[in-house]
């Protein structure tokens, strides 16, 4: 095809989630390893046919947490130390209203922390697409891009032609 | 230099401003209290804002930017003369205090006489000559109207019409008139000539006795509202506190005959509802009993006169039951020191010359002639025309006898019954001059006004008792153009070619001679100009006041006098008409004041109009409520007012208070409510010809209409909240007795105030001694810089007042009920709710125990008045304007509130900080006696006590321990620093549910 | 009548929803246009008068001395109210694997959003000095005055300003994939914008695996987050000791409270939604099913919590908080009390039977009385209360001026406003989830 | 491995954002200092050499001495209460070229006098004090302009044939005030007194700035107080430096105990200090509170 010239690999197209996991299995028995795949919808079927078990951006969350409350803790206490005055006799350092303080700061910090973590970690944002990127990718097709040169390109063809691919571009 | 500079050059100690114009020391403004002419957050004037503008020659004894204090008099203020201290500052006189060495009012005030201030920087006076062209008035030049009054005076038939007075001004009144051949004619609203008449009949001395109420151990009175509105109100009512201060073992029972509680009957423990203008008949009745059960000499000489006039007799002209009566009469005999005084206006009827009469008997009879009724040592007062004499006036003027009028001070148009036809007559005379300062009924009548200076901008003196004189000395430049009354009418004298000698250019000079002759007769060792000078300073001379009372005799004729039997029961579905003087009104005279519009009438809790008040039992079947208008018929007119419910009035009778209902006289005052005066046919008491103002039957119809009714208080009723307690005098002695002062923790807990600081702010209100007078507000308003906001305002419940005086129905056992007064300011709370909550610490706890507003810090969430268990904070809505010149009486050390800011009472810390800077000073701490608090200054009864409540010594820490003690809503804990005493009544009180 | 969302029966597939969700956005009415313009006049006339009372000063409105909190706070709390239903449904059912808000998170998010944005307009509105409403943010300054942390005010900023901030959040994430359907939809520049907001999305497994756990750790605190900020809300009466405020039992009535108004306001949304935009087979009578159902427990919540209110008040034998509430239902605001009762207990009782349940328009009804009492309710217990405190002499009164009616009428169309908006450029539901539904149906139906 | 990267990176940046929100609570200045234009020590160094020729070359001289010489810290504030009898700041201290930049600027700040008043004759060539004219300020809130008596005192002998002698003269012949312009404005809802600040032996200049070398008085903005002076900050600056009797901290701590009335007798008892304690209170403790200044 017209623009499976500047691709340098095999994309392939499926249908179902199902068939897209079968042809990943495939693919890596035949060590094809580094696998990028497109999936229109969330499916962690997927991920654990790559492999992927974990991600970094739970710890973030946690990080976050700890500065929101950090944060929170400073500024109260700071604050009011900064410029003591008594209101009905409550001390001047008192925990239970600084509490709510702490409760949202954390929150806050932690929501920031996820959101910007997981684009960090998916390189995103991105103006630019990936060539093997397609349109359809975002309606009702899975895709599966393998990454070779012209050496691996004919075992990687035959390997994908044993899937269900409905539409295969190399 | 302006206009007013050219009047009576004054001397340094008395006027801060040589040299300079008025123009020029407000002026002055700029260096001293931008501060208070400015709104905070808002630019002020640029003439104020951007120049500092220096005096030519700073007078000595003057300090820019602090108070000196003149003394002076108001004479014309209220009923009474008041001695006063004016507070100056920058040229301007920001407030008035009680002159301490002054003998009758002391060092308090009342509402009335402070509110002179508002008087004082009227908006509405008139600043300068006014000539009548084509019916309305044109500005004219004073040589002009000088001369067009000296003309009139030189075509003759001139009458000159002044108020009453014991001074100097009042001889040079009479001493002008003699001189241009003119007639001299005294005038005021309330004439007391029945009074005088009875005690003429009674013991040959045609005066008005003094009432030493302090002295007794029984009060009754037959109607006189002595602390309101009844001769001399801020005395009586020191007398009257002093006789039932509780913590010294005294509490003198407390009678009120009549048939409204006025603010004088919800003090009183009993109330006899006799029928309007028939207290006559009980007095008499009560002489009775007393005669007959004290017997004596004096006992026995009266029991043949009184013999008829049994307690039966009197009841069923009365409406007092018998018993009561006797009971009454009993009490009185049996008491050491009884006093009785007799009607006020408004129960003086057709017969009040009897109903004085009645009651003078009685003091002779229970023995009070002497003791608690003085004859010779009482306050002078001039005796006015009565109605009767103002009638023949007013014929001379209809038949053109008068071809010129001066008036000067009374304003008759307004204060005489419309029946009297003054206004008529007015419109017969050919040249009416008016030398009053405000565009009052009569003066609108005018064809000149040549307008007087204010009292405390003039010259004067009165003899407050006999012998010991009063000085009032001008105590800042006029603020309009305007001249003292005496030098207008000298000037006219002169224009009108007539060889008059004073003695002097100007009344400050024959004033000044008047007193040369009391110098001599003072026999002092001083020089004069020394004498003069201390006289200034200490406001009077009262060296020569009588010691002991003159001792009278009762007069045989007397024996043979034959009393009327009061006024008659009105007709089927007729109502009789109570008309009573207004507690901040008086007769008219506050009612452009908006401090006295504002002030809630401390009955009826309405401000801003007139109402017709109606017992509920009479009111509810005719299905009327608050708020309902009605008309009000008599033969003599009718007038429209809104029906106010009030269960201490009589159940055939209607009250309508005299004060509203002018037609002039300014912005607050014109076209609001009705005057009662419409109402009253010019019946006169026989004897003396003084005006009838009880015995009127009237008719009343629903209009169908709601009128505005602005009335402040929501509820009448505490339902037993711990907002005002009164007890049983009884419970109170032996609580007393039993109480022990423990000092030892003066404070409830620390954070009340700083550890670390000496003070810890305290008030105490003595519930007791309060009379619900209201002058602790208007001291307030004077010191605060509070807005008057008007009526739609107050309605909506936007009044800006930091005090107020809450007035609450305790029932008792008989059924009847107690009223207690509870002024109730911001309680500076140890533990104040009203603090946490704001988001911006505009509300915080200051070291020193005050609940401080730091207003321009405040955004206005208005979460602190929401959580304010005394409501007492109060919120800036819009911004309110200060008129000039009202401006100008701003208190520059408190800061004026714009739109948006949360405020309230911090006991006026401003004066608090000056007296720490000065105690720093002297290297110590703030002590009592350094300063009061504004309303503790100006309250006459002394109920308010103000200090450190850390500070063992002081008056307030071991008051706000004693044992009538209690504070407000104290289940909440919030530990206020206002303790309240409780009421006491020997009136039994009903179980509180 | 099904009793799940019977996507098969209805043949729908993963470029059928693509479709019918982007319809809107592809065409659009004259219909569409005049409404909005319509709100828009609104929301200017509710400028005017907001400028004309901060000019003159808040004595415009109709507070006197004893109410000093009115509508404005009513509508603040009604608002923050609304906003619950969105977090709610995107985030805790979220957690409780409840496939049916897949097709209702999308529009209660945006809700959450606008209502949260009209609430947050009232503090503001309410304030005296609104030109110092920054004085409650903390930020140095020279005077070394900072807000106080212990007034319930501040709290509300901090809880008020995190739950915006989270959901907006919590929304964009949710949205970036649809985003990106959209960008490979449309052409030219609208393409370009859309590509812009998607962040480049491509949905390859590895971004799929961060978003997953972003979204579900976003969830996870979104949850306690929703529960706390009524809570918050509602301590700013609890915190006072104000008669009928000062009560321990605010902060679950609140919550509770809460939900009830947000999902009736979701209702109230989404049926008039669907069927303009022709979403039947994604909303369907099964979704509304589950709503009224909702919305029932609350309201039963809610009634007892007024039943609760009482019951202590008369255990508790203190005469001013008796006093208080016997007011509120006999004294002069019991015309709202009642109307709160009737909407809040009697209306949603009708929701027991089937049929209403699955009527749109009868759940649409009773959407509508819930949202009129649920702003009675916070009418009633903020002015009521406030009218009749401790010192008998200022009890009070209040009645709105036409400057409060005419800011709150603009408050609302400020809210339809938005959401109109949102409606033509947004996807109004979550295309990725639903095709997520679809496509493991269809993994089923193949394994 | 990667987890222990990431901990490290969080806690790093965790502590990083802490400390950036506290920064600004812990050094108010800092954050003050950004709410004033410019700082005003280099402003003014620019205006003199930029406006006066030839005394602006020594004035860039003079400011680069002053920046390595006498110009006070805020370790020892300079503009901090100095005990009496100390050379008033600026006075005797300041270098001539020092005082030729003073002249040179004040020449064309602040606004131009109904009278060209020149505080630097009557000051330092005259060696007039301050309460000479300005009398009240020991004795009052204001320190009062004088009143033209006190200068037409000198002035009916002293310098005739001058022009603003003779102004001076033709406002006393119309027996008018000298409409002076006002220089210093502080807020209408600040409640300031001029006499506790001198009776604690502040020296006019710690406010007013050197006036002696000014010909034309402006508006002084110190050097060493890098806020906009008559601002709230500003005054702060010198009442925080007053002597606290205890840190926040220990008083919270007092006010907990005396909350509880501990051994009856003992002068722990709320409200029964010892009077010493009570007199550095007074003297001390006041300058914080808000009601000191705001009422």
């Amino acid at each position: 095809m017209a623009d499976a010239a500047n691709v340098s690999g095999v994309l392939a197209h499926y249908e179902s989630i199902d068939g897209t996991r079968r042809a990943i299995e495939t693919l890596r028995e035949a060590g094809f390893d580094d696998l990028e795949v497109f999936s229109p919808v969330m499916c962690p079927e997927l991920e654990e046919a790559l492999g992927i078990y974990s991600s970094p951006v739970r710890r973030w969350a946690l990080i976050g947490g700890i500065t929101g409350f950090t944060t929170a803790n400073l500024l109260t206490i700071g604050t009011s130390l900064a410029y003591p005055l008594i209101g009905q006799g409550k001390p001047i350092i008192s925990w239970p209203p600084f509490i709510v303080i702490m409760f949202e700061l954390t929150i806050l910090y932690t929501g920031l922390f996820a959101m910007f973590s997981w684009m960090v970690h998916a390189h995103r944002p991105k103006l630019k697409l990936s060539p093997a990127y397609r349109a359809v990718f975002s309606v009702d097709r899975w895709g599966i891009f393998v990454p070779v040169d012209a050496r691996d390109r004919d075992r990687a063809l035959e390997k994908v032609r044993e899937t269900e691919a409905v539409e295969v571009e190399a | 230099m302006s206009e007013s500079s050219d009047t009576q050059a004054p001397r340094p100690e008395e006027e801060p401003s040589t040299g300079t114009s008025r123009r020029t020391f407000l002026k002055i403004l700029g260096l001293s209290g931008a501060g208070a002419t400015a709104a905070a957050c808002r630019p002020a004037p640029p003439h104020i804002d951007q120049k500092l503008i220096p005096y030519l020659v700073q007078p000595e004894g003057i300090t820019p930017g602090t108070n000196t204090l003149y003394a002076s008099l108001l004479a014309e203020a209220g009923p009474e003369p008041l001695g006063i201290h004016a507070w100056v500052r920058d040229g301007r006189v920001l407030n008035l205090e009680g002159n301490p060495d002054f003998p009758l009012n002391a060092d308090s005030m009342s509402a009335l006489g402070l509110s002179t201030l508002q008087d004082l920087y009227d908006p509405d006076r008139i600043p300068g000559p006014r000539q009548k062209r084509g019916g309305d008035f044109q500005e004219a030049a004073w040589k002009d109207g000088i001369q067009a009054l000296g003309k009139a005076v030189k075509d003759g038939d001139v009458v000159l019409l002044t108020g009453t007075g014991t001074g100097t001004r009042d001889r040079f009144a009479a001493e002008w008139a003699k001189a241009v051949g003119a007639r001299h004619v005294r005038y005021d609203t309330f004439d007391y000539a029945a009074l005088r008449r009875a005690h003429e009949i009674a013991f040959g001395r045609a005066e008005i006795p003094t009432y030493a109420v302090d002295q007794a151990d029984r009060i009754v009175t037959f109607g006189a509202d002595f602390l309101a509105t009844w001769l001399e109100p801020v005395t009586l009512g020191r007398r009257f506190a002093h006789a039932r201060d509780i913590e010294k073992g005294r509490h003198a029972r407390f009678t009120f005959v009549g048939p409204r509680l006025s603010l004088t009957g919800s003090n009183a423990d009993d109330w006899l509802p006799a029928r309007p203008g028939t207290s006559g008949p009980v007095a008499l009745a009560v002489a009775h009993v007393v005669a007959q059960k004290k017997g004596g000499s004096r006992g026995l000489e009266l029991q043949g006169a009184l013999a008829t006039y049994t307690p039966e007799w009197a009841a069923d002209r009365t409406g007092v039951a018998a018993d009561k009566i006797q009971k009454l009469g009993e009490e009185i005999a049996a008491a050491e020191r009884p006093v009785a005084l007799p009607p006020g206006p408004e129960s003086q009827g057709a017969d009040a010359t009897d109903a004085c009469l009645a009651v003078a008997l009685l003091n002779y009879a229970a023995g009070a002639i002497g003791t608690t009724v003085q004859f010779g040592v009482g306050p002078r007062r001039g005796q006015g025309a009565t109605l009767a004499e103002m009638k023949t006036l007013i014929a001379d003027m209809k038949n053109g006898k008068v071809r010129t009028l001066i008036v000067a001070g009374p304003n008759p148009a307004f204060t005489l019954p419309a029946s009297a036809g003054f206004a008529e007559a007015l419109g017969q005379v050919p040249t009416v001059v008016s030398l009053n300062s405000h565009m009052d009924e009569t003066t609108a009548a005018a064809g000149w006004i040549l307008p007087g200076s204010h009292e405390l901008e003039s010259w004067g003196d009165a003899e407050v008792l006999p012998g010991a004189w009063a000085l009032g000395q001008p105590v800042m430049q006029p603020v309009f153009d305007t001249r003292q009354r005496e030098d207008i009418l000298m000037q006219a004298a002169d224009a009108a070619g007539i060889k008059a000698d004073f003695g002097a250019q100007d009344f400050a000079g024959y004033l000044e001679n008047a007193w040369q002759e009391k110098h001599r007769a003072s026999g002092s060792s001083q020089r004069f100009d020394e004498w003069w000078f201390d006289t200034k300073r200490q406001g009077g001379r009262w060296e020569a006041a009588p010691g002991k009372a003159a001792s009278v005799g009762l007069s045989r004729t007397v024996t043979s006098h034959s009393f009327s039997g009061g006024a008659n029961a009105p007709a089927r579905g007729k109502f009789d008409l109570v008309v009573y003087p207004g507690s901040y009104l008086y007769d008219g005279r506050g009612a452009n004041r908006g401090w006295m519009q504002e002030i809630p009438d401390p009955i009826t809790k309405c401000v801003w109009g007139s109402w017709v008040e109606m017992h509920p039992d009479t009111a509810r079947p005719l299905g009327l409520e608050n708020g309902d208008e009605v008309e009000v018929t008599s033969e003599s007119g009718k007038v429209r007012a809104p029906v106010y419910l009030y269960p201490g009035i009589r159940k055939d009778a209607v009250g309508i208070q005299i004060g509203q209902g002018h037609t002039h006289y300014g912005r607050n005052a014109a076209g609001r409510g009705v005057s009662p005066l419409d109402l009253l046919p010019d019946t006169v008491d026989g004897a003396t010809g003084s005006l009838a103002y009880a015995g009127v039957a009237v008719q009343l119809t629903a209009t169908g209409r709601k009128a505005p009714l602005a009335k402040l208080q929501g509820s009448d009723l505490d339902y037993g909240r711990e907002v005002s307690e009164i007890m049983g005098v009884e419970e109170a002695r032996k609580a007393i007795g039993e109480h022990q002062v423990d000092l030892t923790e003066l404070v409830e807990a620390a954070w009340d105030s700083d550890p670390m600081s000496p003070y810890r702010w305290g008030m105490t209100v003595d519930l007791n001694a309060c009379t619900g007078c209201g002058a602790c507000v208007a001291g307030c308003y004077a010191e605060n810089n509070l807005a008057v906001v008007g009526e739609e305002r107050c309605a909506g419940g936007r009044e800006m007042s930091w005090i107020r005086i809450e007035r609450y129905f305790e029932a008792t056992a008989d059924g009847g009920f107690q009223t207690t007064h509870l002024a109730e300011m911001c309680q500076q709370c140890g533990d104040a709710p009203c603090e946490p909550v704001c988001p911006v610490y505009a509300a915080y706890h200051n070291p020193e125990g005050l609940n401080v507003q730091v207003y321009n810090r405040c955004v206005g969430t208005r979460y602190c008045s929401n959580n304010c268990p005394y409501k007492q904070r109060r919120f800036n809505w819009f911004s309110y304007d200060f008129p000039y010149p009202l401006n100008l009486q701003l208190n520059p050390d408190v800061t004026v509130r714009d739109k948006g800011v949360m405020e309230k009472c911090t006991f006026c810390v401003q004066r608090i900080d000056r007296a720490k800077v000065q105690a720093k000073e002297k290297g110590r701490l703030v002590q009592d006696g350094d300063f009061q608090t504004a309303c503790q200054a100006a309250c006459p009864t002394r109920a308010i006590t103000f200090g450190n409540l850390k500070d063992p010594t002081s008056r307030v820490s071991r008051i706000a321990k004693g044992a009538r003690s209690y504070h407000v809503l104290e289940e909440l804990n919030t530990r206020p620093a206002v303790t309240y005493l409780r009421d006491v009544t020997h009136a039994e009180l009903a179980q509180e549910t | 009548m099904a009793d799940h969302w019977d996507t098969e029966e209805r043949g729908l597939t993963l470029a059928d929803a693509n479709r019918d969700i982007m319809r809107p956005i592809m065409v659009s009415s004259w219909r569409y246009w005049t409404l909005l313009a319509f709100v828009f006049a609104l929301v200017v006339w509710g400028c005017i008068a907001w400028a004309w009372q901060i000019d003159q000063g808040l004595g415009v409105a109709g507070y006197s001395h004893p109410v000093m909190w009115a509508v404005y706070i009513t509508s603040f709390v009604f608002w923050v109210g609304i906003a619950h239903s969105g977090t709610l449904i995107s985030a805790i059912l979220y957690l409780f694997r409840s496939g049916w808000r897949t097709t209702i998170n999308r529009a209660s998010e945006a809700m959450t959003i606008f209502a949260v944005m009209t609430a947050g307009l009232f503090p503001l509105i309410h304030l005296g000095r609104t030109w110092y409403f920054y004085w409650l943010i903390p930020y140095p300054s020279e005077r070394f005055i900072w807000p106080n942390f212990k007034s319930p005010l501040v709290w509300d900023v901090f809880a008020v300003g995190t739950y915006f901030t989270i959901s907006l959040l919590f929304w964009y994430t949710g949205m970036i994939p649809d985003l990106a359907a959209i960008r490979d939809r449309l052409r030219g520049w609208k393409s370009k914008v859309y590509g812009l907001f998607s962040v480049g999305w491509q949905g390859t497994v590895r971004e799929w695996s961060h978003y997953r756990r972003a979204y579900l750790y976003m969830a996870a605190i979104a949850t306690p987050l929703v529960l706390s900020v009524h809570s918050v809300v509602s301590w700013d009466f609890a915190m006072g000791i104000v008669p009928g405020w000062h009560s321990t039992i605010f902060a679950p009535y609140f919550v509770a409270g809460a939900i009830f108004s947000g999902m009736a306001m979701v209702i109230t949304i989404l049926v008039p939604m669907r069927w303009a935009f022709g979403l039947e087979d994604y909303i369907t009578d099964y979704h509304l099913d589950n709503m009224s159902k909702l919305i029932l427990l609350t309201s039963l919540i809610v009634a007892y919590s007024y039943a609760a209110e009482y019951f202590i008040t008369y255990y508790s034998a203190d005469p001013t908080e008796q006093a208080s509430l016997f007011f509120r239902a006999h004294g002069s605001f019991q015309g709202p009390f009642w109307v709160m009762t009737f909407c809040n207990v009697i209306v949603p009782a009708t929701l027991w039977f089937k049929k209403v349940r699955r009527s749109a328009s009868a759940a649409f009804v009773v959407s509508i009385f819930v949202n009129i009492g649920m702003f009675y309710e916070r009418y009633v217990i903020i002015v009521s209360s406030l009218a009749h405190e401790y010192e008998p002499y200022s009890w009070g009164f209040y009645r709105p001026s036409w400057v409060e009616i005419s800011i709150i009428v603009g408050s609302f169309a400020w809210f339809f406003f938005w959401f109109l908006l949102f409606t033509k450029a947004l996807p109004t539901i979550s295309i990725a989830e639903v095709k997520e539904h679809l496509a493991h149906q269809g993994a089923h139906e193949h394994g | 491995m990667r987890k222990a990267t990431y901990t490290t990176v969080g806690s790093v940046a965790a502590v990083l954002l802490a400390v950036a929100a506290a920064w600004p609570i812990l050094h108010g200045s800092s954050a003050a200092a950004r709410e004033v234009p410019g700082v005003p020590g280099a402003a003014r160094a620019r205006r003199a050499t930029a406006d006066t020729g030839t005394a602006g070359a020594a004035g860039a001289a003079a400011a680069r001495a002053a920046k390595t010489s006498g110009t006070p810290t805020p370790a020892s504030p300079g503009w901090y209460p100095q005990p009496i009898g100390a050379p008033i700041q600026g006075h005797d201290s300041l270098s001539a070229a020092q005082v030729a930049i003073q002249l040179a600027e004040s020449a064309t700040q602040g606004p131009a006098q109904p009278i060209p008043f020149n505080h630097h004759f009557h000051t330092t060539n005259l060696k007039m004090s301050c309460e000479y004219c300005h009398t009240n300020s020991r004795h009052s809130e204001v320190a009062i302009m004088p009143p033209l008596a006190t200068c037409i005192g000198c002035h009916r002998i002293v310098g005739t044939g001058l022009a603003p002698i003779d102004t001076l003269r033709a406002y006393w012949q119309r027996q008018e005030p000298v409409p002076w312009v006002r220089v210093y404005k502080i807020a209408e809802f600040v409640q300031f007194k001029h006499e506790p600040h001198l009776r604690n032996d502040l020296q006019c200049q710690t406010c007013h700035g050197p006036v002696q070398d000014m010909d034309r008085v402006y508006e002084f903005q110190s050097d060493t107080i890098p806020i906009q002076s008559l601002t709230m900050g500003w005054c702060l600056r010198c009442h925080r430096q007053k002597p606290q009797p205890t840190d926040v901290a220990t008083e919270y701590k007092l006010v907990r105990q005396a909350a509880i009335p501990a051994n009856p007798g003992g002068t722990e008892k709320p409200g029964l200090y010892p009077m010493a304690i009570s007199e550095q209170y007074a003297a001390h403790r006041a300058p914080l509170d808000c009601t000191t200044c705001h009422y």
